[in-house]
């Protein structure tokens, strides 16, 4: 059985005129280690679906599970990273990291120790006692990267997490975030609109469409590690992942906007 | 160079007062024993300085103030956070507050006289009644507008009562609270001359009683003057609090 | 509106002069003069403008909003002092104030260390006060005297607040009536013909409508005999205007009388010695300069 | 069912205040006479009710509200639209504001009486007073604050004063206003009564002084009641008019 | 002479310990109906430059000019589309494209037709009555843009227009924009910092680099009118961007974040 199962996941909210549907029918498996991207654009349930996985929403129907339990609410073994970081703005970088640890209950030093530990992992360790708000938007979402990290969970839940910056410290932090967090064997799963972005981190695509939110098809990603966006493999896929959106010029089709 | 310009527009604004308060004295027509001149009411201040009344009646002010208002508040965040947060409790009494609020504080005097007796507590009562319900109710709507993140986050990292409330609800709504605090502050500070002016023996409002009950229009003026720019002193500080804590606190993260 | 200085003209044959009051017993003649003259259908009426408090009051006569008043003597008296135009034509009243005191008060002597309460520093609830205690071979000192809304003092009495108080009438007689309080003097025992409350009117408007005024005193004069010589009717009318309980009031108008209220040379003089030796007053305002005595009726002119 | 729910929190809200009344009462140990009983209470409403002067009062409350708030409100939103676009004359009139504001309206009484006359009007100036200053201030601060994409538009389009006052900054700004009108709502509510309590004839706040000074606690408290609920009532209809108005003037974009 | 003209300018910024330079001795001329996109990171000086030629902001040092004139001051003759549209909330569509008409003076009904005209032209004449708050992000950038054009401007300045919306909106209003626009042969100056969305769109794209703010290059590109964002034309003009940001994995050079 695979890690986590989602099966015929639907999402209705109840809405004046007609329920609406933000998820419809979805079914996905997910194994161990891998890197799964939610590509759609806007209001195809990729947030929905990622609530559930974190356990913060319930499917109206159909059962996800995590190594065969049902998703009953969030744990601190599975971290959701959201858009705009989620950093707690009185606190500083240090304690914002040491948040997690707190709980786990483990003695002061050894909380301020990790916290550094995993600044460092980030490249922020000068920055343990600055406020987030004394931060860019890149690093404080490094920062948020390392309080993740450093309750040491099972699962990354990443909701556009760079949508916020951008495009061109976008790619260095794509770059470096997937590769620390392979370096630590996360299963993560990563809700993003841009397609590049997709292409670059995903191990496997899953492509979701609005009206009702689905999963239209799933594309596995092979760069063999290389991970250049200007690669040839690289073009490939994204001209799959446009040629799936129906972007290329060819086709007709209008889309909702 | 920045000095000099609010030195400037101070000056500016002082004449401006000047110029309409004699205007006002000169079309109005009034005797002086009604209505006092600039230089009566700096007369009367200045014999108000001189017997040592209005140091002894600021003081008590500002006492009877730095006591109604703080523990007023104190209470007030302490009840919004917890009622806020169990919003069945709440439900129950919103309907009270919302009545409660609108009730001028000074219209429960006999009440509280009866209750609390006389002397210190009257005034005391009022400022109290004054700061509370802006300061609950206040911290009651920022606690249900909290930002949904930061609830997530706490969620996800396993964090319980009460530290949720001592360690992300509070400080998440403390900006919002100040906001509350500040408009709670100058509210207090009307109502404690208000509230000096029916149930003290001293203080800011009791002077202006004495100065009505003395026939005295020019202290009556001075002790206005002196309450305005009391207050405002009053505002400053507590802007600068502001400002610091907004900087403790950073910035808002939706 | 109109200037106090100005004549007052008469509208539709009738010439209104406003009179500010408080409710209180004292001001019971008022309310009597207001319906004889105008069931006599005469040219004058008098409107009654009721206040909350003493101060308020004062600011409406003295600016002149008000034609006169009912109101504390001692009170008119420092306004005079202070240049402001007021004349006074009559007394209110005479006696009908005492001093309450409450359980455990017994003697003037138990009042030492305790809290005694008066509404106001002008007043002659103050000058009883002191002579009361200057009887007793005491002195404000020996306690502690606070100024309070007179509403606030029956509770006050009755929470232990206060020890004691001397106020207008009915709020004496309410402690009395509730069984909380107790008679410790009597004005008339304290200060003999004591003066409390007149009748005072805005100098120019006295001087620029004197027949008016005139008329009004007249009539306020001719109501306080009716009603010390009607105390059946004094009550009903007390019960009419005022909306306290039936037995405080017709208590308070056991105590108070309102006949002969000219207020006479010895009687004044008798009134600024006491404001003088308790500090109330520096530059007290002669007779001529504070009551007109050509208000009142022939008969009770000074002789 | 939601009807049904609010209704369930209203009865319990009563409940308890009812509940919390007769505890005080049996445990204060207090004289009917001096605290009433929530029946006498009711039986003083009903008198009042009964002889109409409740009515009388609530009818001469609320029109000297209407008139004083907004006469207050449209003078303080004009000037406040015209002195927050002209920095330069406001850097002068804002200390002058700043150290009116801190006044309780109240203070000012023997002045207002003798420029403005007996009856009506001192309790009128006391609301207007009362509800200029926050809302003054408050429109100042909105067209400072105005989002700035909103000028470089009306520039951009060679939108010129006065139409960028009545075009732009009044529409952009009008939201935030709507919240100080809605505070000041509140604060102009409580200085209505206060208001009257010293200088008036007639309305809620007369009636509370005229309860105290006739001894009567049971009319005291009906009218106090009497006087919650009215604001409750205001403030209710005050968020109507302002949900309807965000609707209208849509979400403020940055 | 050129069209616009862009000469040695410079924006400083005073700041406490020591001023800030955000715009460096930049120089660049733009000929009539180019489409000029200005691209770079945050921070690069991007909005102060377009701020500059819009009239909105004055260089510290250095001259702008259109058309042989310094620009002293916004002109209706040349708009600025802003990256949260800049509707008013309190006008319908409809009367938020007559904006500009009414300072024309146009008559009512010509202000209104002329506004219906615009409103069909982006696709949006059936919510001639609606708010903009009831329209989603794209829609309200198009009312925007149609607000602009029925002033018939000679400029148009876009900055990061399509940066609120997500990727694949984001294409679709690409690719209708950029037609319109040149049908109406406008000159267009576009900020953005995505590096699809300049080749996708531009004629040459000036490159921009921060502290201090410079261009660093200006590329051509010439896609032959065909805008795919497949086609190898496309991608290697990708690709000259990415090494001109030394964004390839071979350079190994920092960048701030
Ligand atoms: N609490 C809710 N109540 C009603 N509808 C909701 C709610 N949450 C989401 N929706 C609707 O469900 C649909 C999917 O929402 P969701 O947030 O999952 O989209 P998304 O793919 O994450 O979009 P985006 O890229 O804008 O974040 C949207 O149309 C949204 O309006
Ligand atoms: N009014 C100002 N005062 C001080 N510094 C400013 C001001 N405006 C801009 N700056 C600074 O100038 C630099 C360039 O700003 P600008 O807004 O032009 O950047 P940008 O390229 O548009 O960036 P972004 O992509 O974030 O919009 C930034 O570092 C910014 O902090
Ligand atoms: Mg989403
Ligand atoms: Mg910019």
């Amino acid at each position: 059985m695979s890690y986590i199962t989602i099966e015929d996941v639907s999402r209705v909210y109840p809405k004046k005129g007609g329920d609406f549907t933000a998820l419809d029918h979805v079914s996905l498996t997910i194994e161990r280690g891998e890197f799964i991207c939610l590509l759609g654009p806007s209001g195809c349930g990729k947030s929905t679906l990622l609530s559930i996985l974190a356990g913060f929403d319930r499917p109206t129907s159909g059962s996800a599970k995590i190594d065969g339990e049902t998703i009953e609410a969030p744990s601190i073994r599975r971290v959701t990273i959201f858009q705009n970081y989620g950093l707690l703005p009185w606190r500083t970088v240090g304690k914002n990291v040491e948040l997690g640890l707190e709980s786990l209950q483990l003695p002061r030093e050894e909380r301020e120790e990790k916290a550094r530990r995993y600044l460092k992992l980030v490249g922020l360790e000068s920055f343990f006692d600055h406020y987030p708000a004394e931060l860019s938007g890149g690093m404080q979402q490094r920062v948020a990267i390392a309080r993740a990290l450093a309750v040491d969970p099972d699962i990354l839940f990443m909701d556009e997490p760079f949508a916020a910056l951008d495009a061109i410290t976008r790619m260095k932090l794509q770059d470096e975030i997937s590769a620390i967090c392979r370096e630590q064997k996360k299963t993560i799963i990563f809700v993003t609109h841009d397609i590049d972005e997709a292409v670059v981190l995903a191990d496997r695509i899953a492509i979701m469409t609005p009206n009702p939110g689905k999963i239209k098809t799933v594309l596995p990603v092979d760069l063999h590690g290389r991970r250049d966006r200007t690669s040839p493999d690289f073009l490939h896929i994204r001209d799959r992942v446009f040629t799936a959106f129906s972007l290329k010029p060819e086709d007709k089709t209008e889309y909702y906007i | 160079m920045n000095l000099q310009k609010t030195a400037r527009h101070l000056l500016g604004a002082l004449l401006l007062v000047l110029l309409a308060w004699q205007a006002l004295l000169s079309l109005g027509g009034y005797s002086e024993a009604l209505f006092p001149s600039p230089f009566a009411t700096l007369q009367g201040l200045h014999e108000l300085i001189a017997d040592g009344v209005l140091l002894k009646d600021i003081g008590a002010s500002l006492y009877r103030f730095a006591v109604g208002y703080f523990s007023s508040v104190l209470l007030a965040m302490l009840l919004g956070l917890v009622l806020g947060w169990y919003r069945g409790v709440w439900a129950y009494l919103n309907p009270i507050a919302q009545v409660l609020r609108p009730i001028s504080p000074m219209a429960w005097l006999p009440f509280i006289v009866l209750i609390f007796g006389i002397g210190e507590m009257p005034a005391l009562v009022i400022i109290f009644i004054a700061a509370f319900f802006p300061v609950l109710l206040a911290t009651v709507a920022a606690v249900h507008d909290i930002a949904p993140v930061y609830l997530k986050v706490a969620q996800n990292f396993g964090i319980r009562q009460p530290a949720l409330l001592a360690k992300i609800v509070f400080p998440a709504v403390f900006p919002r609270i100040a906001t509350g605090l500040h408009l709670a502050l100058g509210t207090a500070w009307v109502f404690l001359v208000a509230g000096e002016m029916v149930g003290a023996q001293s203080g800011l409002g009791f002077l202006i009683i004495d100065a009505r009950n003395n026939l005295r229009a020019d202290l009556l003026m001075a002790a206005i003057i002196t309450i305005g720019v009391l207050g405002l002193l009053l505002d400053g500080g507590v802007t600068l609090v502001e400002r610091a804590v907004s900087r403790r606190f950073g910035s808002r993260v939706a | 509106g109109e200037q106090p200085g100005a004549p007052r003209a008469a509208k539709d044959g009738v010439r209104t002069v406003r009179i500010a009051y408080l409710p209180i017993t004292h001001a019971l003649p008022l309310f009597e003069a207001s319906q004889t003259l105008a069931a006599a259908g005469g040219p004058v009426r008098i409107e009654l403008i009721r206040y909350g408090s003493w101060p308020e009051l004062m600011d409406a006569l003295n600016t002149g909003k008000v034609d006169g008043a009912s109101v504390l003597i001692e009170l008119a008296v420092k306004a005079r002092e202070q240049g402001i135009d007021l004349t006074a034509a009559a007394l209110g009243h005479r006696d009908g104030n005492v001093i309450i005191a409450g359980k455990g008060i017994e003697r003037v002597e138990d009042l030492k260390g305790k809290i005694f309460a008066i509404p106001h520093k002008q007043s002659s609830h103050k000058l009883l006060l002191d002579q009361l205690l200057a009887e007793h071979g005491m002195t404000e000192r020996d306690l502690t005297v606070v100024e309070m809304s007179p509403p606030e003092m029956p509770a006050g009495l009755a929470q232990g607040q206060i020890a004691g108080y001397c106020v207008a009438e009915p709020f004496g007689a309410k402690a009395v009536t509730l069984g909380t309080g107790h008679i410790l003097a009597r004005s008339e025992d304290l200060w003999p013909g004591s003066l409390c409350c007149a009748l005072v009117f805005n100098g120019a408007f006295a001087r620029a409508n004197h027949d008016l005024a005139r008329s009004v005193t007249q009539g306020y004069l001719a109501a306080g005999e009716e009603l010390a010589a009607h105390p059946d009717e004094a009550a009903d009318l007390a019960q009419s205007v005022f909306k306290a309980k039936p037995a405080v009031l017709n208590l308070s108008l056991q105590w108070i009388s309102y006949d002969d209220l000219a207020i006479r040379p010895d009687a004044y003089d008798e009134l600024i010695r006491r404001m003088t030796d308790t500090g109330l007053i520096q530059n007290a305002p002669a007779y001529e300069d504070f009551v007109d005595p050509t208000l009142l009726p022939a008969s009770s002119e000074r002789t």
